[in-house]
């Protein structure tokens, strides 16, 4: 498969994404300067972490309005793959690309540690090598990821099984407990009605070695490629 | 010269974890009777070579565009000539 | 505009001496101008020019055979094989971080990750060692919640990780906090750049941020004491861009892989003043600047402030003649300045001017290498003898073993620092292989087998009972820390935060520090690449501690020998390598149990020391080691239960049992040195016993893991405490202190 | 009830990062004649039970003690009845 990794100024997990796809996973990956105006035929891109714009004014407010941002619209357009981790999230739920927002820890603090999360629906590209309801344990980095919008929204996200994962205690319990950052219904990543589109804040890469401490990220990247195997024998 | 002067605040329903913290810390530091603490940002915005119409219709549109996110803000302005 | 005439009053408000001062008209054979004499007071602080310390830092041992760039250049270069460099240093922002901790220490850390970038290499991590005052008080909370809250958003925003350090308290640190910060980087060994200012007719060019008048006098005010009048100063604060400084790094990465660069410096303490005439002086040159050119975020700025201007995130380089246009571009593509501002000359001075006006013109040589140097005298004070004093008969035995245990796991020194390091990406670059939490940090190397480790240390408290002691033994424990992780310690950077070198006094615990060091760094074979020296750390009159801090890099030759300080797997032997002598001197159960700061520190013997650590270093190469932790602040007892609970995932506990042949409280608090504590699989134990035979260092059975209390049985002493227990005290301290949960 | 608005902005001198940054962005998105941006916090604080003039007195109690930073910040409120 290959992967497009954007890079805006500011962002600073893009080589860890490209170590993951390439390293990790064997895969092709770019790196995408967002001055960029056209996408060349990527079947994923990925929006990193880091801290676009210095996170300045709100996070990803700047770099919406970014040249390549037209193009990973058209992308998501035509169903292509797009994931935002962390700030690559914020980044689309402030281009519009997902519902919601994400604002400040509720502990005004910097958190950067890991979390468990639960899979409340494998049926997207990013999480069909899930089982339901499993807990996975993959690191948190972040200031801003509260996850909020607003109550008719977040009936519509639950209709529509748009939650995949949220914020949960080990034995799989979501509470305020387990919520580290004040997410509105545990919340740690949606996606949009297409279901091509995944935003999430905790960091899936930073969980893809064992020399690292934790393997459970990969199952996102192994659904991406399965999906794109699939998608490739249908094409033919 | 115009200056703008922006105030961009939380929605009502949209959690103020700063402004609780600085109403408990207030309340720490012995200051009685506060009963509600929120926080925002406020901009001062300086164009140059506009007038003041111009400069309302620019500076709303910079607040809708950039400034606020109708998600979760509120916006309001004055502009001041001088 | 002219110049105000420089008049008495203003050649002391620049701090300069008398002395000083008919120095630099004799190098300029006239009065200086006031531009002049600004730079000159700059150039000639304690924070640019070392004039206390100087003699002293030559004592150092710098070179061996790992050294590729030892102290002179911005940072120290490393070899670690495998064609890469590591460069790596310290640097001290403790008066800027009481005044505003928050953006102090932020501008700290942007500081010193310009020091690595400019040599070339990718800053891949930084490390912070904090020394506060006690946190029950309010203004002490407030400067670390500022000061990790600037490391925090500075250095998490800057993409650079934040994966380890150290935090330490005690009252004479209330009003002057110490900010230290280490940044590593990776280089490829051919592909490092200079600070140096070559090729005459080459353009000399200001990148980065623009020019604001923020900081102007930082560096003299970074050696002075405080007083109440400090508070006055306080505009010159700067703050700090993480994201400016973040596209600095990818520009100027990305211009050194062109071949456009001929020498680049970062702009810091007393900004372009320093930074051009180092520059010139480092390349026998000299330099012209038009200060016209200089971007600037301010209106009227005078060439005076202009080149005194701490602004952050700015670098100057010196680029082959036409390359010019290559480095716009790529700076361009970052949105960041870079505008040609002067030219590399062949006269040797430094000339400032202001268009066709000359405002500055001074010999390079003068300048930077004739600036003064002081062989300050240095006497031991009267007290030391009574500080030293401890009848330890007069120390009553604890009744309850366990609660003192309890004690010092609550003590803020030893508690868990989670609630620090959560708050900082410690995770960036995918490399952090053991985080922050242990003895050292391990950061693998890509594309190799091996990693690096690093570790700081420094222990006041040591240094102000005996600051020859006290400065071995911060490289000595700094050292065994990366040996406890499985690595081969290399060398060190270090950072050497005292008091006012005009008081003797000082002087003395200084010299003497330096000297311990240097006989510690000799005798482990790691020898001093770099550092800073943070002097005038007092407050109406009362010093610091003496603290010294180590900064120690290591190589792993094989990222599978990584061990931690936590047990493993139930059933494994726990044994102690060294011995355990009856000090108490200088102790943190001294401290928190009996309020106590007294005593000689524990004795540091540099030759079982070095053996100590190879028996380690043998045993985990070899596989015989599960676990591995140091043996320092708080003793036996206080390691021992780091091993059961400081992995939070595998608490295990364990059952020891010691034949008191000292005070019992020496044996399980006391802090003798030279001391770690391996758990293995009992199989393991014959071959552990020959390596420690041969190296001559006496192992000591201690007991099993397993279970889930940590129980030590001894004739008069019985601790028996449940893990949870342990855990809850351990980690829930710093948040009590700072009213959470 | 009394309102209190409370203005803190970064003393004049001190670098706006976070302002230059937003003054690049509407420049980026076609708005012209901006010739700077500041940004600064804008808080408003409610008070029970006090007379304007304690609720004077305390939210500048509050400033100086609290709300703004000295070092680096200037404040300015306003106090509202009703
Ligand atoms: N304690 C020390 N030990 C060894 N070298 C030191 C020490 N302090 C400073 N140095 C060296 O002196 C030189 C000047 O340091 P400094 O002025 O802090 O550099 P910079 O301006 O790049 O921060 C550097 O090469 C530094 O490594
Ligand atoms: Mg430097």
């Amino acid at each position: 498969m290959r992967f497009g990794i954007v890079v805006f100024p500011g962002s600073n997990c893009e080589l860890d994404c490209h170590w993951v796809v390439q390293n990790v996973l064997g895969q092709q990956a770019d790196l995408i300067w967002h001055k960029e105006n056209t996408l060349k035929d990527y079947d994923c891109l990925i929006l990193p972490g880091g801290f676009a714009h210095g996170d300045y004014l709100r996070t990803g407010a700047i770099a919406r309005f970014s040249p390549i941002m037209a193009a990973i619209e058209d992308h998501a357009r035509r169903g292509g793959l797009v994931l935002g981790i962390c700030n690559g999230f914020q980044v689309l739920c402030e281009a519009g690309l997902l519902p919601g927002a994400l604002l400040r820890n509720t502990s005004l603090n910097f958190i950067c540690r890991p979390v468990h999360v639960r899979v409340d629906s494998t049926a997207t590209p990013f999480s069909a090598a899930c089982t339901q309801g499993q807990v996975l344990c993959v690191p948190i980095n972040h200031n801003e990821g509260r996850y909020y919008c607003d109550a008719e929204t977040l009936a519509h996200l639950r209709d529509n099984d748009q939650v995949i994962f949220r914020y949960v205690s080990p034995e799989g319990k979501a509470s305020d407990a387990a919520n580290p950052n004040g997410s509105l219904d545990n919340i740690a990543g949606v996606c949009n009605e297409q279901r091509n589109v995944l935003g999430l804040m905790p960091h899936p890469e930073r969980a893809a070695e064992e020399l690292l401490g934790s393997t459970n990220g990969l199952l996102l990247f192994e659904s991406i490629l399965s999906y794109g195997r699939a998608a490739s024998l249908t094409r033919g | 010269m115009i200056r703008a002067k922006v105030y961009v605040t939380l929605k009502g329903g949209v959690l103020d974890p700063q402004g609780e913290t600085v109403k408990g810390a207030l309340e720490m530091l012995g200051f009685g009777g506060v009963t509600d603490v929120r926080i925002g940002k406020f901009m001062v915005i300086t164009l140059n070579g506009v007038s003041r119409e111009e400069a309302t219709s620019r500076v709303d549109q910079m607040c809708k565009k950039l400034l606020a996110n109708p998600v979760i803000e509120d916006y309001r302005f004055e502009v001041e000539e001088g | 505009m002219p110049e105000p005439p420089v008049t008495q009053e203003i050649i002391a408000a620049h701090q300069l001496t008398h002395e000083e001062y008919k120095r630099a008209s004799a190098i300029l054979g006239r009065e200086p101008t006031l531009t002049e004499l600004g730079i000159f007071s700059v150039m000639w602080s304690e924070h640019c020019s070392y004039k206390s310390s100087k003699v002293h830092l030559q004592t150092l041992p710098t070179s061996g055979p790992r050294v590729l760039q030892g102290p002179g250049e911005n940072a120290g270069v490393v070899d670690l094989g495998d064609g890469l460099a590591a460069v790596f240093k310290v640097e001290s922002h403790n008066h800027p971080s009481y005044i505003e901790p928050y953006q102090g220490a932020a501008t700290g850390v942007g500081g010193i990750i310009r020091d690595i970038f400019t040599m070339g290499a990718r800053p891949i991590a930084l490390l912070n060692s904090l020394r506060f005052g006690p946190l029950t008080e309010a203004r002490n909370r407030y400067v670390m919640s500022g000061v990790v809250g600037g490391i925090s958003g500075y250095g998490n925003a800057v993409g650079v990780p934040t994966v380890g350090g150290e935090v330490g308290f005690a009252e004479c640190y209330s009003h002057n906090p110490l900010v230290n910060v280490l940044c590593v980087g990776i280089a490829p060994i051919d592909k490092l750049f200079f600070a140096r200012a070559g090729g005459i007719g080459n353009p000399v060019i200001y990148v980065g941020a623009k020019t604001g008048r923020d900081g102007i006098h930082g560096a003299t005010m970074a050696s002075e004491t405080f007083d109440e009048k400090s508070e006055e100063r306080r505009p010159t604060v700067q703050v700090g861009d993480p994201f400016r400084e973040k596209l600095l790094i990818e520009a100027c990465l990305e211009l050194m892989r062109t071949d456009a660069l001929v020498g680049i410096q970062d702009m810091g303490a007393a900004g372009l003043t320093c930074s051009s005439c180092e520059m010139a002086s480092r390349g026998g040159t000299g330099v012209e600047i038009d200060i016209r050119l200089v971007p600037r975020r301010e209106e009227g700025m005078t060439p005076y402030e202009v080149m005194l201007s701490e602004s952050q995130e700015r670098m100057l380089l010196v680029a082959r003649q036409g390359a010019e246009a290559t480095v716009r571009e790529i700076f361009a593509g970052y949105d960041l300045d870079a505008v040609v501002v002067g030219r590399v000359t062949g006269d040797g001075v430094m000339r400032v001017r202001d268009g066709e006006r000359v405002v500055a013109e001074i010999p390079v040589k003068g300048l930077v290498a004739d600036a003064p140097v002081y062989q300050r005298p240095a006497v031991r004070p009267a007290w030391q003898d009574e500080v030293q004093h401890l009848d330890v008969d007069t120390i009553p035995l604890p009744r309850d073993y366990g609660e003192v245990l309890l004690q010092l796991l609550a003590s803020p020194a030893i508690a868990c620092k989670a609630m620090v390091w959560e708050r900082y990406d410690h995770m960036l670059f995918l490399n952090t292989v053991v985080g922050p939490g242990a003895d050292a940090v391990v950061l693998r190397l890509k594309g190799t087998d091996k990693g690096i480790a690093l570790a700081t240390d420094g222990n006041g408290r040591y240094t102000f009972l005996d600051p020859f002691t006290g400065g071995m033994i911060a490289v000595a424990e700094a050292a065994r820390n990366v040996v406890a992780s499985g690595a081969e310690p290399l060398a060190i950077t270090n950072c050497l935060n005292f008091g006012d070198p005009t008081r003797p006094e000082i002087m003395w615990q200084f010299a003497e520090a330096v000297r311990g060091m240097a006989a510690a760094c000799g005798a482990l074979q790691t020898p001093v690449t770099g550092g800073n020296v943070s002097l005038y750390n007092e407050t109406m009159g009362k010093a610091i501690f003496p603290t010294p801090i180590v900064g120690m890099l290591g190589v792993l030759d094989h990222i599978s020998h990584t061990t931690t300080p936590a047990w493993k797997e139930a059933g494994d032997m726990v044994v102690l390598l060294g011995e355990t002598r009856e000090e108490l001197g200088g102790s943190e159960y001294l401290k928190v149990c009996h309020g106590l700061v007294q005593g000689r520190p524990p004795a540091m013997d540099l030759d079982l020391e070095r053996r100590v650590q190879r028996c380690c270093l043998e045993a985990i190469r070899g596989g015989v080691v599960r676990s591995a932790h140091d043996c320092s602040d708080g003793g036996l007892a206080v390691a021992l239960a780091e091993g059961c609970i400081s992995d939070p995932e595998n608490q295990i506990g364990i059952d020891v049992s010691l034949p008191e042949t000292l005070r019992p409280d020496a044996l399980f608090f006391g802090e003798s040195q030279s001391r770690m504590i391996l758990s293995l699989r009992e199989a393991g134990l014959t071959r552990l016993q020959a390596i420690a035979d041969h190296h001559g260092v006496v192992v000591t059975p201690l007991g099993r893991t397993g279970g889930s209390r940590l129980i030590c049985r001894g004739r008069t002493v019985n601790i028996d405490i449940d893990l949870a227990e342990l855990d809850r005290v351990w980690r829930g301290s710093l948040p009590a202190s700072f009213g959470q949960e």
